[in-house]
Formats: structure tokens, C-alpha cells, sequence
């Protein structure tokens, strides 16, 4: 399955599309919530989107099919906003043969170069570099592609993130830097991060166009994205920076003590989704009842994800040694065959 | 004795420490409000201040460079690397500065830091999350290098670490965090930079540390019931490697296993054979054996994690056929 | 046959594969205008224009993160890294990254990428400018590494290196640039990933790679005349490692010396000792002996450093001694 | 020797010090680069500061005895500025054992305890994390310690310094980054190194106090440094960029091809010693002649560095073994000790 044959979810930006897609997020990441609870996931280092739909549906909803990216370790809701199939990705976090990377990567691992997805990434910052080379790509085949990368407000303390936007800005690369600002990295707020959270003048201050976007309604988080994507696509490399909340703890079993009930509250009360839901129905767009139907739709497709994903096996033993060269290449040596050679001789 | 996690060994060293020596502050990644990601420095940040227990940045490069620069101006920097697999963003503040500033400047000054990481497998934490990578620090000059087993070291070798004048990687084992012991932590302990035989027997030595060890303690057992009789030695500190525990035991027994879970190719299991081959050469009456993490990354999956590293099980086939 | 030095191969390497294979592209510190810290990438900016021949930032980690990039979207890159030393700052790129994103993502996408570097003694360069760190690569699966010890090697494993699947390091030696060979580059090359037996003798075999093998050669030379002779194996390649020929040799002569300028300690040395110590173990007459640089960093003192790291005579000193 | 009984040089500001401490740092260059022809230095990796006198003199002009610093690989003339004696500087550069690292460190790797040289680097921007650390310590003890970070504008191509500078602002700390930029970077200009050249821009978006001074006048260069040092020691940690022209090659064998002789013209016309020598003669400070004596007597006084640098000796083989750790430790054990005992069953 590639990008050009398969409809991007969030390309089509109209509200309700939006909002079908921000929800397809939050009743995916509730459902990998049930299949950690259900004991059936590989580990418990599944960080949510959950608060922050916006930003990977309005910013996918400004990307061409061409178009690649990398994400940081809480992707799922940029990969899905991108047309990523739960099913697979669902069985991947559960570590299973049927996952996008066959159960070696993971939640913090999923890959399609179908989709452009270049790879989600479990060390912080550590994906961000690579678009500097997809941009170098892109004018070097004249393809017209943007490469984005996604970050989290935590990402901003890594060095490597400035020398990439440097890069970026210096050779004026069809690039986009997108910080998902919910606001922690892990127990630290952000203000105890840095001392400017402005962090759109970094960018700025590099040479890159650079904007910061409440989260809360995400059309406006898709204009700013259509704005700096084209920009980028134009030559004009950029940093968008989207304000929100993460709703809840770092991975499943952060219970966020370091955070008081008041802030959580008023975090969780920025809500994306019930923020569109809100909009269309007074704006007479869809009623209650029509959302209330996409809602249980949804819900119920998601459901599936979780099922299908339980029933999946485990990748076979011998598979551990595939894929850490080219199929071309022999695989390397086990463990046990080197120990059968060395005591071949009693 | 009282019974006591490693990871509550850990915090009580950094406790102790802390109250005797003022100079001792702790920086890293959430060590202080979120307490550590595995718990270690919890609640120690009430104890001694946001100034001696710092909250910092996601920034692995400056935090060991920073805690250079405090070692060599008169603070004891206990520095966090959430995860040994984030090592690869500070091995130059690591490796050219920290290891080398004593040497470079004619031995002028040193770097008493301890640099505080975790590594290996144990909890689907996938490829850049689960790394032993033990050898790299080992292959550095100037890089002490302590990999606790026990719950009693984990308590003493972190002592010890926060006295040396040389800066000393300490990597803990996150599959030993709960792990309980009764400890008597008032009991002379182990010197510095001498080895533990965990065990003796005449049929072979498994040499190993860290999280290994209990592997080998627990295929000695199945061993044992077999009527092969091991002896285990647990390093305890791989620089400096007391050599001369394990040429002893070798040279009485004559057949050796090297047992490490980071990847075969050119780890501290190359290190320990090639030593015990060089050094043991007329003692041996078969082969060293290595038994070591596969030349491959490792995957979330459980099945494939655990297939990845050394357990007891090949341990004890190993030594089964090695006698046999 | 032409007479080539070692740069000129390697400029001539990837100007005829740039010529090839429009993708391509190199990357780095001073590649372009300033034509590379030692000259191997000199004008090729002015043949292949500044798109394909990119001056950086000093930014090692984003080159080697935007070479992997550039290599999952279509391009070849080569990034340079002036220094092996300053591979600290790009190792999460290189071991995390590189490495594993093959594997991890379950064998979808590849990363065809080089990254050339060069590192060794010399040049009164100093602990943070001559050092060997090929075993830092050699313990990371998914990374290929080559290290040319001759001219044509220079240029043959190049542009090998150029057309494999998967990241290949490739170190070149700062101390041969401007060694001088006849070559003759039409000839068909020895395949990627076999060792090259430079010398055959039944006394001692000598393993060693990149400029370790002239010391080797020179070694052997002297020993010779004292009716002493050796076998040279020059590896080549560190990964893929050609252990059939090493051991086929060792089996042969039984005495088996190896020889690497990195310290000793956990270094290359350690994994050929090992191996051959394991493998062949009852060919052995007598242990395998580690010739390797001090366990020390590098001092810019020519006195220091020339007695740091192995020479022709430790070789030929150590060789007489196993066999008097 | 330490800092409080030796006159800082540089401490004193009124102009006819400033010069006379510049003069003496181009005049020892000058005769590093004389060691080098002489091949009497330890290797060809001299990177000379001359052009750039004012940055180094002007900035530790503003520091205090109990103040630190670390230096890159161009830093000779900032330890001369701080006092350091040129002899056992010479003696370095020449590896030799009366060096100040006896001839282990060399011209990159200079440093002074007493002096608070926390270490020179031949590692672009490896030594700026270290004045994040020695802040920590000022704070800690109380001493009012500012740490200066001297690097070059390359170094502004590494990410560790924004992961510094960010730390330094979030604590506060009594720090300075002090950015020589003499406009190169090898053959790299600033211009094709970064798209936005006005580097205290990027201190500024982390929180840091930022200017920009022309290092043509080493009076204003003195008085920025002092505004900023003085801040530090307040806790408003800075970055200062001096701008200057880097007047020779890269190291002792480059003739820097890459960049053209106008340009060059141009740059070394900036010069801050003729430029401060021409404002004390207009200005009735001092008469040529007066200046022509301090001139040779300060060349004089370099010239005998030579003499004592070639004079003395190479350090001991053995000394190859000390300080790799602690001298209360054993020493690494010799290869040929390793091999004596693998062999000894011979
Ligand atoms: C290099 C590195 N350092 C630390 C970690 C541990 N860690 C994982 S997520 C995280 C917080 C990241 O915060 P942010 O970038 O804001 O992303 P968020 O989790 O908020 O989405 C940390 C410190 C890591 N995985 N990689
Ligand atoms: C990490 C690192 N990368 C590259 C080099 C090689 N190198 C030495 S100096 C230099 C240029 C530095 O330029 P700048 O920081 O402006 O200092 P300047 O030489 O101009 O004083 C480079 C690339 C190095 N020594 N360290
Ligand atoms: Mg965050
Ligand atoms: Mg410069």
C-alpha cells in the first residue's frame, strides 16, 4: 500500500473529516490503554496522544501524498492521521508476527514506507536529523516532497535539534520541524525545561520560519500547517510548535503524582475533539445524533483492532536473526552455533 | 540483616553519601519531582533540595558535561543517564573529556563524577531501550567501570564509587531493581575492585557480572544436581578487573565460561576469554567458552527479547557439554 | 600499472562511483571548498557541484543523522567524519539510528550510507585526534567496517562500500595518505569481506589490518632474515570478518600473534584472540598473543606517542620470543 | 601559582594594558608560528589567534581571580590574557615535559588549575559544557564564580552549546558563552555554515542576555564583556560574540586557498592592535616611541620562550603511564609486561 493509492485520513481538512480522524486517534489510544490493561501489549512503554489529536491531524491534513516524516515515541496518532491501518499497528504494539515491523519494533518503533513514515523513534530528538537528509532528497530528485519531523517539547533540549534546523534553514531544505508542546517530558513541565517556552523564536533565530498554534481547535492548527508545509515546499524551511496537554500519565504506568488535580483538570478541559464536536454542532454542520453515529462507528472499528491483535502469533524464534542485514546478506552467526564449533572437538 | 531492594540499596548509598559528603548533587533526567524512572533517586529531592538533587533538561551530552565541569571545580557530581542506550550522545564528553581531561593536562586535576545508567533486557523496551553496552566504557582508559549483582553492592559499589578520584560509569540492571536481599550493611564489605566467588566448584568457572550472575548461580544449582560442581565469579568491577580471581580459579579447575548478555562480537566476553586463553593457556583442558547476547539488536517482542540474551538454560548446556 | 597513493585511490574511488551513480552524494566538515582535512575529497565539488559534494556545520551527530535519512529516501550518501575521534558525538545516530532501523522496523527499508573517517596515530595530534576506535563499531550489529590497509584496497573497498545494502564505516589511517603503490585497478579485486593473506610462512601467523599490516610486513621482513617466517592476514574488513582464512592459517602453522593500534583492552585484539583461542584451540602450540596500543590515552609528546602504539619491532620482538 | 597572588593580565583595562596584553599575545604567536618552522613544536595543529587579541583580552580584562574558563583549540592567546607564563606555554606546544601538561596536552589541550583554566579542547564546542558545571559549583559554594565558555563560531554548529546555554539560563548560573567569531570555521565562512549570522539571536530565544561587539576596539570589547560578566555574577547568564577576522590559516599548513585576497585585505585591516596603538598615539596616551619600547621589549621577552621551549626536554617514556588515573592508583599495565607473562611459559 503506498501514499498515492491510499486516501490520507487527514488530508481532506474539512471540520468533519477533522474531527472523524481526531476521534479514530482517541478511540485507537484507549483501546492500546485496554490492550495494556488486558496484560496483551509488548511492555508498558505506550505513550498516549491523547489531548494532542490536534496536531497530528491538522498538520497531516496539510501533507501530500509524497510527502515523509518521523515521529517521536508518541506516534500513534500522527501514523493513523497519515492512513496508517490500526489492525497492524495494534498487533505491532502488541509485539505480534502481523505488526508493521513484525513485532520487533513496537509501539516506539512503527515504520511504513508505504505511508512515508520514516520510522517513529525511542530516543528523544533522535528522528529529527533524518528529514534534513529527506529534504536533501527531495531537491535532489526535484520530487516536490516534504519531509516532516514531529518532537514533543522535550525534544527541544537535545542539541541535535538546532543543529538540524540550522542544517534546514542554511540550505533552505523542504523541511518541517513540528513540536507537539503538551506541555511535559515525562514528570518535568516544560517551564522547569527551559527558561523561553516561546520556542518558535529558536527556530526563528536559526533562520526558519516559525509559529506556535493553540492545539484546541484544530483548523487552526491545520491553516498554520498548510502555511509553513507550502512554505517548506517552497524553500522556506519551518518550525510550528502546538500548544496542549497530555491528558493523561507519561506511558501506562505514570500515574502523574508530580501534577496537581487543578492543572490536570484545566489541561483536559483543552480538548480537541470535544472542541470540533462543540463547533460543528453549533455551527448546524452535523448534529449531535450524526456525530454521536461516527462516535459508535469508530468505536466499534477500533474494537477490531484489539481482537484482531490478541488473535495474532508471535513472530517465529528464528526471525530474531532477519533484517539486521539485507536478505541479500548471510544472517548472523547464533550464539549456539559458535559454542557447537568451539566444542565440536570433545 | 534487613531486607532491602537493590533499588532501595541504591537510594540508601545516594542517601548516605549525601548526608556525609555535601558536595555530592545529583543532575539528570527526572531524577528529582518524578523521583527517577526506575525510582532510585525517589523523594530525595525533599530530603536535599532542589540545588543537590537537579531536575535537567533532556540534554544526555551537556548533563555529563556539566557534571564534568563540576567534578573538576570541587562539587561530587552524581550524573543520570536514564538508560545506558543513551550513551551514544555523551560517549565525547564521556570518552575524550571525562576519561582523558587527567591525562591531557598532565595530571592537574581529575574528574570524580559518577555517571549512573541502567542497561539490559527484561521489559519489551525494544532496541534502544534494552542495551548492554558495558564494552565501550570498558575499552576507554581513564573510565572505572562497576556493574553490581547484588543487592549488597548495589549498596557498597556506589559507596565506593562516590570515593574514588577517577570518574567511574555505574550501570545498574533494570531486571534487578526488585529483586530483595537480607543485607547486613554494616559488615566490611568487598574492597574496591576485587572480584566475588559467588560459589565454589571443581568442574568449571563461569565468569560473569552483573544480572548473569544469578543466571549462573542458577544454572550452577541445576548443575549441581547433576553432580557438576561450578564455581562463579562475579566481577563486581570491570575496570579494574581483578584478573587474579579469575587466573586463580582457572588455573585449579581448568575449564572457564564467560558469560555477559551484551552482544558477542568484540564485548567484555572477548576480553575475559582472551584473557583466561592468553594468560591460563597451560591450565585449560578445553576451549573457553563464550556465552553472550546474540550479534543482533533487540526486539519487543518477548519471545525474541528473551531469545536474544544468555539465560540458565544454555548456561547449563553449555557447561553440561563441555564436561561431557 | 600506475603508481597511486592511498588518497588518490580513495578520490578516485568516489569520483568514479559519483560518476556511476548520480545519487550519490557526499557530506561533511571542509569536503568541498577546503577539499577534506586531508585532501581525499580535494575538487570534487568543482566536478560534481556543490549539491552533491555538501560543506556542513560542525553538526557530526545531524550529518550522520541526515546521511541515514538521505539513505532511507533514495540517496547514497557518504558522510565524512574528519576525526574517528569525534565518532562520541555521532554514535546515537550511528548505533541507535543506522544500525538498527533495518531491524527494528521489521526489514522494510535499508540504510545504505557510508561513513568514511579516518583516525590512528601520527601526527602529534593528541588524545582527541589519533586515536583507534574501530571496536565501537565493530560491537554494534548492522554496521559493516572496513579499514584499508594498501592502495588498492583504498580504492576496491570503496567502492564496495559504495554499492552494499546496509551502513558500512569505513576507516581509513591518517598516518597513509601519501603512501605510495603500483596498482593496477582493472584487475579484479579480492570480494568483499575476505582477508588478504600478504605473506605466507609456517612459523607464526600475524592477523592484524589497515596500517598495523605494514608494520606486520615489515616485522615479518626482519624476522626472515633471522629465519623466522611468518604469515601476514590483513582482515580487510572488521564486518563481515573473514574468520575461514584465519583459521585455516592458524590451524596450519599453530602460533598466532594479533596485532591492532586501538588499546588493548576490549579492543579488536580481544575478539581475534578470543576467537582464535576458542576456535582452534587444539592447533595451539603456544597462547595467542595481543600486540595493541597501551591501555592509555594518546599524548602529542612524538616520544609518547610513538611508545604507546605497536611497531615493526614489539612484532618481531614478540614473535622470536614465542618461538625461542 | 594561583589566580590571587599572579596580576591577571588582562585585569587592569585601561587601554595601554590592553594593548601591552595584546601585544604579547600576537608576539608570542608570532613565535609559535617560528617553533613550527624551527620544527621544534609538537605536530602542525597551532591554531594561532592573531586578529583576534581583543576577544581574549577584552573578555578576562572583565574577569575576576576566582573566575574560570575553558578554551577551544585556538586559546592561547585567552590563557596568555589571563596571566599564564609563556615559557611553560612554549614548553607545551613543543611537548615538552617543563609544558604545563608536561607535554601530554600540547597547544590544544593547555590548562592551569591555578589560573582557573579549566582546559583548552580540540573538541568543537567540547568544552562548553564544562562552565555549565563550574556554575553549578559557584552556586553551590557561594564563591561568586563566573565561568566563561571562550569557543569559536563553528562551534556554534554543535548542539551542545544550546543544550548549555539552555541549562544556563533555566538555573540562572553565573556563566558567560563567549563566542570568537573570526568569521571562519576551516575553509567554512560563516556565512555558508548558518543562514542567520547574528549568533546572540540564539541566546537571546534560550533566555540569555545576547550582543554582538566589534572586536576592532578592545575598549568596547572590555566594556561588553564587564556588562555581561558582571550580569553572570548576578545571575543573568550571557553570550557575548566578538566579531573579528581569523588573519592567517586555519592551522600552520593551511595558506587558505579557499577565500580571496581582498577579502583577506579587508579582514586584516581590522586589526585591534594598530587600531588601539593608533587611538593612544592621536589621543596624546602614548608616543610611538613609547609604544616601539613596550613593543620590543615584549618581543624580547617572547623570542626567550623559544629559546627555553627548544631547551628543554621530552618527557620521560615511563611518564606515558601516569595520570591515565588517580597516582594513589596503579598504573595501566604495559603491553610488554602483558606479553612477558602470556610468554613466560616459553
Ligand atoms: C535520548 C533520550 N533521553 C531520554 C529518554 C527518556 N524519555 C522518554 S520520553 C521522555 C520525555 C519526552 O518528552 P517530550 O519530548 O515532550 O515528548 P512527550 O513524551 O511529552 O510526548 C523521556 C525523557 C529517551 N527515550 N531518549
Ligand atoms: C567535534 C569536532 N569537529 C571538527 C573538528 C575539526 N576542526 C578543528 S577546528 C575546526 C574549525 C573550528 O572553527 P571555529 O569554531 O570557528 O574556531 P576557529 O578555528 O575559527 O578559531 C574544525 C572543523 C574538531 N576538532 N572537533
Ligand atoms: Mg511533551
Ligand atoms: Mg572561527
Amino acid at each position: 500500500m503506498t501514499a498515492a493509492d491510499l486516501p490520507i485520513a487527514g488530508s481532506n481538512s474539512d471540520l468533519a473529516m477533522l474531527y472523524r480522524t481526531m476521534r479514530r486517534v482517541r478511540s485507537f489510544e484507549e483501546r492500546v490503554g485496554e490492550l495494556f490493561v488486558r496484560g496483551q501489549s509488548a511492555g508498558s512503554m505506550l505513550h498516549l496522544s491523547i489531548g494532542e489529536e490536534s496536531a497530528a491531524v491538522g498538520v497531516c491534513a496539510a501533507m501530500k501524498p509524497q510527502d515523509t516524516f518521523t515521529t517521536h515515541h508518541r506516534g500513534h496518532g500522527i501514523f493513523l492521521a497519515r492512513g496508517a491501518d490500526p489492525k497492524r499497528m495494534m498487533a505491532e504494539i502488541g509485539g505480534k508476527e502481523a505488526g508493521y515491523c513484525h513485532g520487533k519494533g513496537g509501539s516506539m518503533h512503527i515504520a511504513d514506507m508505504g505511508l512515508g513514515h520514516l520510522g517513529a523513534n525511542a530516543i528523544v530528538g533522535g528522528g529529527i536529523p533524518a528529514v534534513v537528509g529527506a529534504g536533501l532528497s527531495a531537491r535532489h530528485k526535484g520530487n516536490g516532497a516534504v519531509s516532516v519531523a514531529f518532537f514533543g517539547d522535550g525534544a527541544t533540549g537535545q542539541g541535535i535539534l538546532y543543529e538540524s534546523m540550522n542544517m534546514a534553514a542554511l540550505w533552505k531544505l523542504p523541511v518541517l520541524f513540528c513540536c507537539i508542546n503538551n506541555q511535559y517530558g515525562m514528570g518535568t513541565r516544560i517551564d522547569n525545561a527551559t527558561a523561553n517556552t516561546a520556542l518558535h523564536e529558536r527556530a526563528r533565530a536559526f533562520g526558519l520560519e516559525g509559529e506556535t498554534v493553540d492545539g484546541l481547535d484544530v483548523e487552526m492548527v491545520a491553516e498554520a500547517a498548510r502555511r509553513l508545509v507550502d512554505g517548506a515546499r517552497a524553500g522556506r524551511p519551518g518550525f510550528l510548535a502546538v500548544e496542549c496537554y497530555r491528558f493523561f500519565g507519561h506511558a501506562r504506568k505514570d500515574k502523574s503524582p508530580y501534577r496537581d488535580q487543578a492543572e490536570e483538570e484545566l489541561g483536559r478541559a483543552k480538548d480537541p475533539i470535544a472542541f470540533a464536536r462543540a463547533r460543528m454542532i453549533s455551527g448546524g454542520l452535523l448534529a449531535e445524533a450524526a456525530l454521536d453515529a461516527i462516535d459508535t462507528e469508530i468505536d466499534a472499528e477500533m474494537d477490531a483492532t484489539i481482537d484482531f491483535a490478541v488473535a495474532q502469533t508471535e513472530p517465529p524464534l528464528a526471525s530474531m536473526f532477519r533484517d539486521v542485514y539485507a536478505l541479500t546478506e548471510p544472517e548472523p552467526e547464533p550464539v549456539r552455533t559458535r559454542i557447537d564449533r568451539v566444542l565440536a572437538r570433545n | 540483616m534487613v531486607e532491602m531492594t537493590y533499588r532501595e540499596a541504591l537510594r540508601k548509598a545516594l542517601a548516605d553519601a549525601m548526608t556525609e559528603n555535601p558536595d555530592i548533587v545529583l543532575l539528570g533526567e527526572e531524577v528529582g519531582r518524578y523521583g527517577g524512572a526506575y525510582g532510585v533517586t525517589r523523594d530525595l529531592i525533599k530530603e536535599f533540595g532542589e540545588h543537590r538533587v537537579i531536575d535537567t533538561p533532556i540534554s544526555e551530552a551537556a548533563i555529563v558535561g556539566a557534571a564534568v565541569g563540576a567534578a573538576m571545580t570541587g562539587l561530587r557530581p552524581v550524573a543520570e543517564l536514564m538508560y545506558v542506550d543513551f550513551i551514544g550522545m555523551t560517549m565525547d564528553q564521556l570518552a575524550n573529556q571525562a576519561a582523558k581531561i587527567r591525562y591531557m593536562f598532565g595530571g592537574q586535576i581529575g574528574v570524580p563524577m559518577v555517571l549512573r545508567t541502567q542497561g539490559g533486557t527484561g521489559r519489551s523496551a525494544g532496541a534502544q531501550h534494552s542495551q548492554s553496552l558495558e564494552a565501550f566504557v570498558m575499552h576507554t582508559p581513564g573510565l572505572r567501570l562497576a556493574m553490581p549483582a547484588t543487592v549488597a553492592d548495589a549498596y557498597h559499589l556506589l559507596r565506593q564509587a562516590l570515593v574514588r578520584p577517577d570518574p567511574v560509569v555505574f550501570i545498574e540492571h533494570k531486571a534487578l531493581y526488585t529483586m530483595k536481599e537480607d543485607v547486613d550493611l554494616d559488615a566490611e564489605p568487598l574492597p574496591w575492585g576485587k572480584a566475588a566467588v559467588r560459589r565454589s566448584g571443581d568442574d568449571v568457572v563461569i565468569v560473569t557480572y552483573s544480572r548473569q550472575v544469578h543466571h549462573a548461580m542458577a544454572a550452577a544449582a541445576t548443575l549441581a544436581q547433576q553432580g557438576v560442581e561450578a564455581t562463579v565469579i562475579d566481577l563486581r568491577t570491570l575496570n579494574p578487573l581483578d584478573f587474579e580471581t579469575v587466573r586463580g580459579c582457572v588455573e585449579k579447575v581448568g575449564r572457564a565460561i564467560v558469560v555477559s548478555e551484551g552482544v558477542m562480537t568484540a564485548g567484555v566476553g572477548a576480553e575475559l576469554s582472551a584473557r583466561i586463553s592468553e594468560e591460563c593457556f597451560d591450565f585449560l583442558h578445553d576451549p573457553v567458552v563464550r556465552v553472550a547476547g546474540e550479534d543482533i539488536p533487540i526486539s519487543v517482542s518477548p519471545a525474541l527479547e528473551a531469545g536474544s540474551v544468555p539465560g540458565p538454560a544454555l548456561i547449563v548446556e553449555t557447561a553440561l557439554r563441555m564436561l561431557a
